[in-house]
C-alpha cells in the first residue's frame, strides 16, 4: 500500500532523516517506536508532504508522493493525525469534523464508511459538545477530536502521531480502542508511539528508529526477541 | 573586509555622478516653469505652462528679447514647496537661470519667492493668488504680474454687493490661501454693504473626500448666496456633492471659468448660473484678445483658456520689462518692472512698484449653458470691473521692502 | 538544606486546557534534581514557567525566598537562573563566539552601552573563550551557529545557558536528539560544567537521569507522582506504570 | 439641532465607503496576514473601470458586477504570480511588493485615464433624491450604505454559515493543518487575496460617483483604511463595522462639533483607542 | 582582525579625504547635490539601522526626520541669535523625546502591525504639521536663512555653499561613523542579538523592550539630526518633510543600496538622489520607474546593490568571503 525507500529530509539546515524506508501493507496496523527527537515525526511529515525529502521516494498505491503537496496527497486517501492535535480552536467541534470532508470523489467500495453520525456514533463525547468552541475541549476529546475529523475523509491511510502523549490512562483505553474500530473497519494505520505498551497491545509490526535511521523491523515476537534493540532505542 | 566592497560601489556611483551637465547655452534667455507636472495637479501646470511656452515662441518669432531667444525649462514643482526650490537652486546653480515663474500652489510660490531673494534672481506669478505674498511677505526680487486673493475677492464683493444679496454663506479651503480669500471677501464687503451678512464661514481641509457634512452646514444657515475660493477638486465636490443635498443657491466662486472642472462635473446643470470674476476670459472684448484667441487657436487647435491666458500675458509683460531694461541683469530688469504697463488682451496692466503687485482689471462673469467655444457649459458675457475698484493701497499691503 | 527553590501548587491552563494540577517541590542548594514523565507531562511548561517564559495560572515560585511570579524573564535570569531549551534555540546567523559573548557580557553588565565595544573587553573574551572551551566548540569559535553539527548545536545550547553564570541551571532535554557516544560525551560534559550548581534536568534518556541527577521528580498529568532518590524510583510501581503504560 | 438626523445620514454614508474600502483590507490583513498596500490602488483601478465601462454602456449595474471581477482577475495573477513568490521571504518583501504595485498601478492610471479629475455620472433611479421626514437626501448616499450591510453580511454569512467559511477561519487557525486535511490552500489564499481584490474594485465602483475619479484618489483613501484597521483591532471584520461607523460619524459630527479640530479628530480616535487598547477595539491581544 | 580593522579605518580616512578635496573638483551644482546625499546618507543609515539591524520595518521614520528639520526651522524663526549648533541640539533633543515616547506606544507591536501603526502614526505628525500652521507653516513651509557660524576666533559665512558643505561633511560624517562605531559596541550587538532570537535574549538577562526602545529612540535622533540638516540644507521646510513619502523614500534608498550591510544604505541614498536629479529631469514617470524598481528588487535581487557587489567579488577566485552578510529576508520581522 505503501513503500517510502530510502529518504533523506531536513529541517532547515539540519537533516533529520538519514535514509528511512518503510513499507505497509493493506489493513495493516504498524507502529513506529523510538526515543524522541530520533525523526519519527518528520518521517510521518514527509509522507504527509509537509516535509518534502531531498532524496529518496514514497509510493503510495504506486503512486509517488514525493513533490505533491499535503492537500493532494490527503485526496488521494492519506489522513494525518498530528502530534500536538492541532484542533481548529476557535471552530466549534461540529466544524471541525466538518473540516475532515473532503470534497473531491474517489472511488472505491469504502466511499464514505465514516459519516458523522457514525462519528458520533463513536464518540459520545463529541455529540455532545459539538457546538463548543475547540479551545474548550479536554486533552483527550481533541485527540478524538483530531482523529475523527481524520476519519471524516474516509482515509485509506492514517498517519498517527503519539495517540496517547498527555492522556490519562482510562482515555488511552479509549484511544486504543478506537484505533482498534478504525483499524476494523479497513483503513491501513501507521502509528507513531513512545507507549511501547499501548503500542504492542494493538500493533502487528514494529519498526523502531535511531537518530534517523531504521534500526529494527518486525512483529511482537521479534521485538520481544531483540532485548538489545529494545535495551538501546527503547527503555528506561 | 566590507570596505572594500563598498570601494567599487562607491565609485561606479561617481561614475554615474560625474555624469557631464548640460552645458549652458549661450545666447538664450532661460526661464524656469515651476509647475505640477505630476500628480493631481498636473493638467493645471501643463496648462500655465503652455501660455508661458506660446509667449516664448511668440518673442522668438518675431526676433527674441534683446536678440537672444527665450527658453522656458519647465520644472516640475510636484506642488511641494521644498521640491520647487530644490530644483530651481539646482538650475541657478547648473545653468546660471535668473529668472522663474510659476503658477499654481502658493507655498510654492512663496518658497521661490524667499528663494529669489536668496540667491538675487527674479521670481514672478500669474496664478499664485495668496496677497500676503505681495502683502507682509513681499520682497524686491518677487513680481505679480496677475492677480491676488485680495483683488479677486474684492471685485466677487462687488458683484454681490451690486446684486443686493443680504446673507452670505461662505465655505473655502483651511489653508492659507481660503483663509486669505475669506477674510479678503469679509473686509470688503463689510466696506461697501454693511447690511450683508455672514450666515456661515466654513473652512475644509484642501482634499476633502465627503463634503456633505459642509454643505448641510451651508444649506442649514439659509444663505442667499455662497461665496467660496474652492478649485479644483474641492469646487468639483462641493457642487457635486452639494446640489442634491439641497444647496441651490448661486456661488460665487474663485476660478469658476475652468473648462477641466466645468467638463469633469458631468452635468452643466450643476453650474449653471454661478459666477466669478477672473482677470483673463475668452470673452474680454478687446481686439488685441480677440487677435490672441484667433493666433492660438489657429497654431495649436484649442483655445488659450484662463490658464494660458493669463501666463501668457504675464510673461509677455515679464518681456517687455527685460526689454526696457535692455539687458538680463536682475538689478536692472527689477527697475525696469517696476511702474511700467502692458496693455494686452486683457486690459491695461500696471507694476506698481511698492509692492510688485500689477494692478489689473477684473472680469465679472456668469456660467451660460450655450457658447461659441465648448459643448459643455461656460462663459456667458463679460462686464469689466476696473482695476481701481479693487485696489489695495500701498499703505494697507503690509509690504515693506528691502531694496 | 534550606529551601533555596521553592515551587507552590502550580496551576497552568492553556485556554481551557489544564497543563499543570498543583505542582509541588522543592530544591535544596546544589542539588541536582531530574524531572521526568512521560510525553506530554507538563515538564516543559513547568520549565517555562520556572523560567518566566509564561506565567503561571496560579501558584508561586520562591527563589531564595524571593517571589519570582510576578517577574519577567530577564530579571529572573539576572538573579541566577538560566534555562537551557529543547528545541535548539541559539542565535543562529551568529558565531560561536558571539553566541556565548552575549550571555557572558550580560552578566558583567555591558549590555546597552553604546560606547564600549565588547570586542575590547579582555576579561569578557577570555570567559567567552573559556565557556566555549567547557562546552568543547573552542574549535569551532568563529563558525556561524547554523553551520554547526546537531550535536555542537546542543553544545552551545549549554554554553550559552552557562554564560551568564547561573547558580540554578535549567536544562531542557539536553541530549534530546542525540547518538548514544554523543550522549555519553555529553553527560560527562554536563557533569564538569554544572559542578558546584543547583541543576534541574528534564530528560527522556535514563543513563543521563540516573548519571547526572541525586534527586529524581516524576511529573505526571500536571502534578509530581513521586519524588525521591535514583534507587527508589526506579522500583516505584507507580512511575513504572507512568511510563511504560497501565497494564 | 434639526441636523442631527441629516449630519446621521452623512455619517452612515461615508463610514459604508470606508467599510467597503477596508473589508477587503483587513480579510486579507487577517487571513494571510499581509498588509496590501496596493488594496487602494486596486480601488482606484475599480473606480476607473467603471467610468470606462459606465462611458460605454451606461449601465451603472454593470460596472458594479463586471469591474470587481476584473478586480478579482488581477487580483488572482497578483497573488500567483508574485506574491506567492515572496512570500516565504517574510512581511517585508510582501509589503514592500504591494507598494511597488501600488506604484506601478498609480502611474499606468495616469497613462491610460490621464492625470485629471473625471465625472462619473449616474442618471436614473440612483442620481435621485428622496424625500423623508421632511429631509431631502440623494438616494446615491443611501444607496453606498446599503452596499456597506449588503457586502457585510454576505461576508459574514460566508464566513459563518457556509462550508467555504469553516475553511477560511481555519486557515487562519492553522493553515498548514488545512493543507494536510485535503484543502489546497494556495488556492484558497489566492482565492481570498482575489477576493479582497474584487471588494476593492467594489468599493471603488461605489466611490466613482460620489467622489470623482482620479488618480489621487487612492492615496487619500489607504490612510484612511489603515486608520479604520487599527480602530477596529488586526484583521477583525467586525472591528472594521464598528470602526468605519466611528470615523464616518466622527468625520460628519466634528464638522458640526469641532469644526477645527476635523482633519486631526480621526487621528486623535485613534492614538485614544491605541492607549487604551494597543490591539485594536476588537483585535485579540498578540 | 586587525588588519580589518585597519583597512575599515583607512577606507573611512579615505572617504573624508575625498569629501574634503570635492569642492575642487566638483562643480558647485554637483556640491549642492552631494551636501543632500551626506544628509540622506545619514538618514539612510539610521534606518537601516531599524530595519537591517533590528529588523524592524517601521513606515514612520519621516516622523522624526521631520521632528528635526522643522525643530531647527522653528527654533531659529522663533528664537533670535540662536545659534547653527544649539539649533542642531534642539532638534536632536526634541527627536529623542518624541522617539522615546511614541517608541513606547509602538513597539508593543511586531511585524506587520508595527508598519501598520508606526504607518498611522506618521499621518497623525503628518496631520498636524498641516494643521498647526502657525508654528510649522502649514502647507506654506517655513523659509530660515543659516546662521553665521561663530568658532569664537572667527566666523564662518554659511550662506556660502562650500562652508556648509565642510560642516555637513564633517557633523553628518561623524553621525556615520559613529553609527557605525555603534554596530559594533554592546548596544549594537544587542540590537543583532534582538534580529535574531529575541525570545532567547529574555534568559540572558536583557530586557528586550528596552534595548528596542532605546534603539529605536537613536535611530529617531539620527534621523532627527538628518532632518536638521535638511532643513539647513535647502533653507526651507514644508510639511513634505513628515510625510510618508519621506519615509518611503529612506526605505527605497536603504532597500535599494541593501540592508544587509552598513555601507549599502549610503550606496543606496548616493544612486537614489542622482538617479531622481537625472531621471525626473528626462521623465515625469519617476513613481513609475521607483515601482518598477522596487519589484525588480524584491523579486530579484532582495539584497540590494550591495548584494551584487557582493556577488562580483564572490566571483574573483581567492577572495573568499567570510562576511556573513544577513539577507534582507532574514532581516525581516
Amino acid at each position: 500500500m505503501i513503500e517510502v525507500e530510502d529518504i533523506h529530509s531536513h529541517y532547515g539546515k539540519s537533516h533529520i532523516l538519514h535514509g528511512v524506508s518503510l513499507e505497509l501493507k493493506e489493513g495493516e496496523l504498524v507502529c513506529l517506536l523510538g526515543r524522541n527527537g530520533v525523526g519519527k515525526s518528520t518521517t510521518l511529515k514527509s509522507i504527509m508532504g509537509m516535509v518534502r525529502p531531498t532524496q529518496g521516494s514514497i509510493r503510495f498505491d504506486g503512486k509517488e508522493l514525493v513533490g505533491s503537496q499535503p492537500y493532494q496527497i490527503a485526496r488521494l486517501g492519506v489522513g494525518y493525525v498530528p502530534e500536538d492535535r492541532r484542533i481548529f480552536k476557535s471552530l466549534t467541534v461540529h466544524e471541525n469534523l466538518m473540516m475532515g470532508v473532503q470534497k473531491t470523489k474517489r472511488g472505491g467500495a469504502s466511499e464514505r464508511v465514516w459519516t458523522i453520525d457514525k462519528i458520533y456514533g463513536l464518540f459520545p463525547n463529541l455529540r455532545e459538545r459539538r457546538g463548543n468552541k475547540g479551545s474548550h475541549l479536554s486533552g483527550g476529546e481533541q485527540q478524538m477530536l483530531t482523529v475523527a475529523r481524520t476519519l471524516m475523509g474516509n482515509p485509506k491511510l492514517i498517519l498517527i502521531d503519539e495517540p496517547t502523549e498527555g492522556l490519562a490512562p482510562l482515555i488511552v483505553k479509549d484511544v486504543l480502542e478506537m484505533l482498534a474500530t478504525v483499524r476494523k473497519s479497513g483503513v491501513t494505520v501507521l502509528m507513531v508511539e513512545q507507549n511501547f505498551k499501548a503500542a504492542i497491545k494493538v500493533a502487528d509490526r514494529f519498526y523502531i528508529m535511531g537518530k534517523g535511521q531504521m534500526v529494527f523491523a518486525g512483529d511482537m515476537a521479534a521485538l520481544l526477541a531483540a532485548e538489545d534493540v529494545r535495551k538501546n532505542y527503547l527503555e528506561v | 573586509m566590507e570596505t572594500k566592497k563598498c570601494i567599487c560601489g562607491f565609485l561606479a556611483a561617481a561614475l554615474m555622478f560625474a555624469l557631464p551637465a548640460f552645458a549652458a547655452a549661450q545666447g538664450t534667455i532661460k526661464i524656469g516653469g515651476t509647475e505640477p507636472l505630476s500628480g493631481t495637479f498636473k493638467d493645471i501646470g501643463e496648462r500655465y505652462l503652455e501660455g508661458v511656452q506660446y509667449a516664448a515662441k511668440v518673442i522668438n518669432e518675431s526676433g527674441g528679447l534683446l536678440g537672444k531667444k527665450v527658453e522656458v525649462v519647465p520644472i516640475d514643482s510636484e506642488l511641494k514647496p521644498d521640491v520647487a526650490t530644490r530644483k530651481a537652486q539646482a538650475l541657478i546653480l547648473k545653468d546660471e537661470v535668473k529668472f522663474f515663474c510659476g503658477g499654481t500652489g502658493s507655498s510654492v510660490g512663496a518658497a521661490m519667492a524667499q528663494l529669489a531673494e536668496k540667491e538675487n534672481v527674479i521670481m514672478f506669478t500669474y496664478g499664485m493668488d495668496a496677497a500676503s505674498m505681495t502683502g507682509e511677505k513681499c520682497n524686491k526680487n518677487f513680481f505679480r504680474p496677475g492677480g491676488s486673493t485680495d483683488g479677486r475677492s474684492f471685485a466677487l464683493a462687488q458683484m454681490i454687493a451690486k446684486k443686493g444679496y443680504k446673507a452670505v454663506g461662505i465655505i473655502g479651503q483651511d489653508y492659507s490661501f481660503g483663509h486669505e480669500a475669506v477674510a479678503a471677501f469679509k473686509k470688503k464687503i463689510a466696506q461697501i454693504s454693511p447690511s450683508t451678512k455672514i450666515v456661515a464661514e466654513i473652512f475644509h481641509p484642501a482634499g476633502t473626500k465627503d463634503y456633505a457634512p459642509y454643505a448641510s452646514q451651508l444649506i442649514a444657515a439659509k444663505p442667499d448666496v455662497i461665496f467660496t475660493p474652492n478649485w479644483g477638486n474641492d469646487l468639483t465636490l462641493l457642487l457635486k456633492q452639494g446640489r442634491p443635498l439641497g444647496m441651490k443657491q448661486k456661488v460665487f466662486s474663485y476660478y469658476i471659468n475652468d473648462e477641466v472642472m466645468i467638463s469633469s462635473l458631468g452635468d452643466d446643470s450643476l453650474i449653471v448660473g454661478d459666477m466669478g470674476a477672473e482677470i483673463y476670459m475668452l470673452n474680454i472684448p478687446t481686439a488685441k484678445n480677440k487677435e490672441f484667441i484667433e493666433k492660438f487657436h489657429k497654431d495649436k487647435g484649442y483655445y488659450p483658456t484662463w490658464l494660458r491666458g493669463k501666463s501668457y500675458i504675464a510673461t509677455m509683460f515679464w518681456a517687455a520689462a527685460v526689454k526696457k531694461a535692455g539687458t538680463t541683469d536682475v538689478a536692472a530688469v527689477i527697475r525696469a518692472w517696476e511702474g511700467l504697463s502692458y496693455d494686452g488682451p486683457a486690459g491695461l496692466w500696471t507694476m506698481r512698484a511698492c509692492d510688485h503687485q500689477a494692478q489689473v482689471p477684473y472680469w465679472a462673469v456668469e456660467i451660460v449653458k450655450e457658447n461659441k467655444f465648448f459643448k459643455h457649459a461656460f462663459e456667458g458675457p463679460v462686464t469689466e470691473i476696473p482695476a481701481k475698484d479693487v485696489e489695495v493701497p500701498c499703505a494697507e499691503t503690509g509690504c515693506k521692502m528691502g531694496k | 538544606m534550606t529551601d533555596y527553590l521553592c515551587i507552590r501548587e502550580i496551576h497552568k491552563d492553556f485556554s481551557g486546557l489544564k497543563v499543570l494540577t498543583g505542582v509541588d517541590f522543592t530544591v535544596s542548594e546544589k542539588q541536582r534534581q531530574a524531572v521526568i514523565g512521560p510525553n506530554g507531562a507538563g515538564k516543559t511548561t513547568l520549565f517555562n514557567i520556572i523560567s518566566g517564559r509564561f506565567k503561571a495560572s496560579s501558584g508561586s515560585i520562591l527563589f531564595k525566598g524571593q517571589d519570582l511570579s510576578a517577574k519577567p524573564a530577564h530579571v529572573r535570569n539576572r538573579l541566577g537562573l538560566a534555562r537551557s531549551f529543547q528545541i535548539t534555540n541559539v542565535f543562529q546567523e551568529l558565531t560561536v563566539f558571539e553566541n556565548i559573548r552575549s550571555g557572558v557580557r550580560s552578566r558583567n553588565g555591558l549590555r546597552y552601552n553604546f560606547f564600549r565595544k565588547p570586542d575590547n573587553n579582555r576579561r569578557i573574551n577570555e570567559r567567552t573563550e573559556a565557556i566555549a572551551e567547557e562546552v568543547g566548540l573552542k574549535g569551532v569559535m568563529h563558525v556561524p551557529a547554523s553551520a554547526l553539527s546537531y550535536g555542537q548545536q546542543r553544545a552551545l545550547e549549554i554554553g550559552i545557558t552557562l554564560s551568564t553564570e547561573p547558580e540554578l541551571i535549567l536544562l531542557d532535554e539536553p541530549t534530546a536528539g542525540m547518538t548514544r557516544e554523543e550522549t555519553a560525551q555529553a553527560i560527562s560534559m554536563i557533569d564538569r560544567v554544572t559542578a558546584g550548581r543547583t541543576l534541574i534536568i528534564i530528560e527522556h534518556d535514563m543513563d543521563v537521569v540516573f548519571s547526572l541527577a541525586d534527586t529524581i521528580s516524576v511529573l505526571h498529568y500536571g502534578r509530581i507522582l513521586a519524588s525521591d532518590v535514583p534507587e527508589k524510583i526506579r522500583n516505584d510501581q507507580r512511575v513504572k506504570d507512568a511510563y511504560l503504560g497501565e497494564e | 439641532m434639526s441636523e442631527v438626523p441629516v449630519f446621521f445620514l452623512h455619517g452612515l454614508a461615508y463610514a459604508g465607503l470606508l467599510f467597503l474600502v477596508s473589508a477587503g483590507l483587513t480579510l486579507v490583513f487577517g487571513m494571510m496576514n499581509v498588509l496590501n498596500f496596493a488594496h487602494a490602488a486596486m480601488y482606484m483601478l475599480g473606480a476607473y473601470f467603471s467610468f470606462t465601462l459606465l462611458r460605454a454602456t451606461g449601465q451603472f449595474w454593470l460596472c458594479l458586477l463586471v469591474c470587481p471581477l476584473f478586480l478579482f482577475i488581477i487580483g488572482a495573477l497578483v497573488e500567483r504570480f508574485l506574491l506567492r513568490r515572496v512570500h516565504t521571504y517574510g512581511h517585508l518583501h510582501e509589503l514592500l511588493l504591494t507598494f511597488g504595485l501600488a506604484y506601478i498601478m498609480t502611474e499606468l492610471v495616469k497613462l491610460i485615464w490621464g492625470n485629471f479629475p473625471l465625472a462619473v455620472n449616474i442618471g436614473g433611479f440612483l442620481g435621485q433624491t428622496v424625500e423623508f421626514f421632511g429631509m431631502i437626501y440623494p438616494i446615491y448616499r443611501i444607496f453606498i450604505f446599503g452596499c456597506a450591510v449588503i457586502v457585510g453580511l454576505s461576508m459574514a454569512a460566508i464566513l459563518y454559515k457556509t462550508r467555504l467559511g469553516i475553511i477560511l477561519r481555519a486557515a487562519v487557525n492553522d493553515s498548514e493543518m488545512v493543507n494536510a486535511l485535503g484543502f489546497d490552500v494556495p488556492l484558497v489564499f489566492t482565492g481570498v487575496f482575489a477576493f479582497g481584490a474584487a471588494l476593492s474594485g467594489l468599493a471603488g465602483v461605489i466611490a466613482g460617483p460620489l467622489l470623482t475619479t482620479y488618480p489621487g484618489m487612492a492615496h487619500e483613501i489607504l490612510i484612511d483604511a489603515f486608520v479604520v484597521i487599527v480602530v477596529g483591532g488586526f484583521g477583525s471584520l467586525g472591528g472594521a463595522v464598528v470602526a468605519s461607523l466611528l470615523i464616518g460619524e466622527l468625520q460628519s459630527f466634528g464638522v458640526l462639533l469641532f469644526p477645527k479640530l476635523s482633519l486631526a479628530l480621526v487621528y486623535l480616535l485613534m492614538a485614544a483607542v491605541l492607549i487604551i487598547k494597543p490591539s485594536g477595539l476588537f483585535g485579540e491581544k498578540q | 582582525m586587525t588588519s580589518q580593522k585597519k583597512a575599515s579605518y583607512l577606507f573611512i580616512a579615505l572617504i573624508f579625504a575625498l569629501g574634503v578635496l570635492m569642492p575642487f573638483m566638483i562643480k558647485r551644482y554637483h556640491l549642492n547635490m552631494l551636501t543632500e546625499i551626506i544628509v540622506f546618507a545619514l538618514y539612510a543609515v539610521s534606518y537601516n539601522l531599524l530595519l537591517g539591524y533590528a529588523g524592524l520595518l517601521s513606515f514612520g521614520h519621516a516622523m522624526f526626520f521631520g521632528m528635526g528639520a522643522f525643530t531647527v526651522a522653528v527654533s531659529l524663526i522663533h528664537i533670535p541669535g540662536l545659534s547653527m549648533w544649539n539649533a542642531v541640539l534642539l532638534a536632536l533633543a526634541m527627536t529623542t523625546v518624541v522617539g522615546f515616547i511614541t517608541g513606547g506606544f509602538l513597539l508593543r507591536h511586531k511585524g506587520a502591525y508595527f508598519a501598520l501603526l508606526t504607518l498611522a502614526f506618521n499621518s497623525l505628525f503628518y496631520a498636524v504639521a498641516t494643521k498647526w500652521h502657525k508654528i510649522t507653516g502649514g502647507d506654506d513651509g517655513l523659509s530660515i536663512t543659516r546662521p553665521d557660524l561663530n568658532l569664537g576666533f572667527t566666523t564662518i559665512k554659511m550662506a556660502d555653499l562650500t562652508n556648509f558643505y565642510y560642516v555637513t561633511l564633517v557633523v553628518i560624517g561623524v553621525a556615520i561613523v559613529f553609527s557605525w562605531y555603534f554596530t559594533k559596541t554592546a548596544m549594537g550587538q544587542t540590537v543583532l542579538l534582538m534580529r535574531e532570537n529575541e525570545e532567547r535574549m529574555k534568559f540572558l538577562g536583557y530586557n528586550t523592550n528596552i534595548s528596542r526602545l532605546i534603539l529605536f529612540t537613536f535611530t529617531g535622533a539620527l534621523a532627527g539630526l538628518a532632518g536638521a540638516f535638511y532643513t539647513l540644507h535647502f533653507q526651507f521646510v514644508s510639511q513634505s518633510a513628515i510625510s510618508v513619502d519621506m519615509t518611503t523614500t529612506v526605505l527605497l534608498m536603504t532597500f535599494v543600496g541593501g540592508t544587509g550591510t552598513f555601507w549599502g544604505p549610503i550606496l543606496g541614498a548616493f544612486v537614489y538622489i542622482i538617479l531622481q536629479n537625472y531621471l525626473s529631469d528626462i521623465t515625469d514617470r519617476w513613481p513609475l520607474f521607483m515601482g518598477l524598481i522596487f519589484i525588480v528588487m524584491v523579486l530579484v535581487i532582495p539584497g540590494g546593490l550591495s548584494q551584487i557587489i557582493l556577488s562580483i567579488r564572490r566571483l574573483i577566485p581567492g577572495k573568499r568571503n567570510t562576511d556573513r552578510p544577513v539577507a534582507a529576508e532574514e532581516a525581516s520581522p
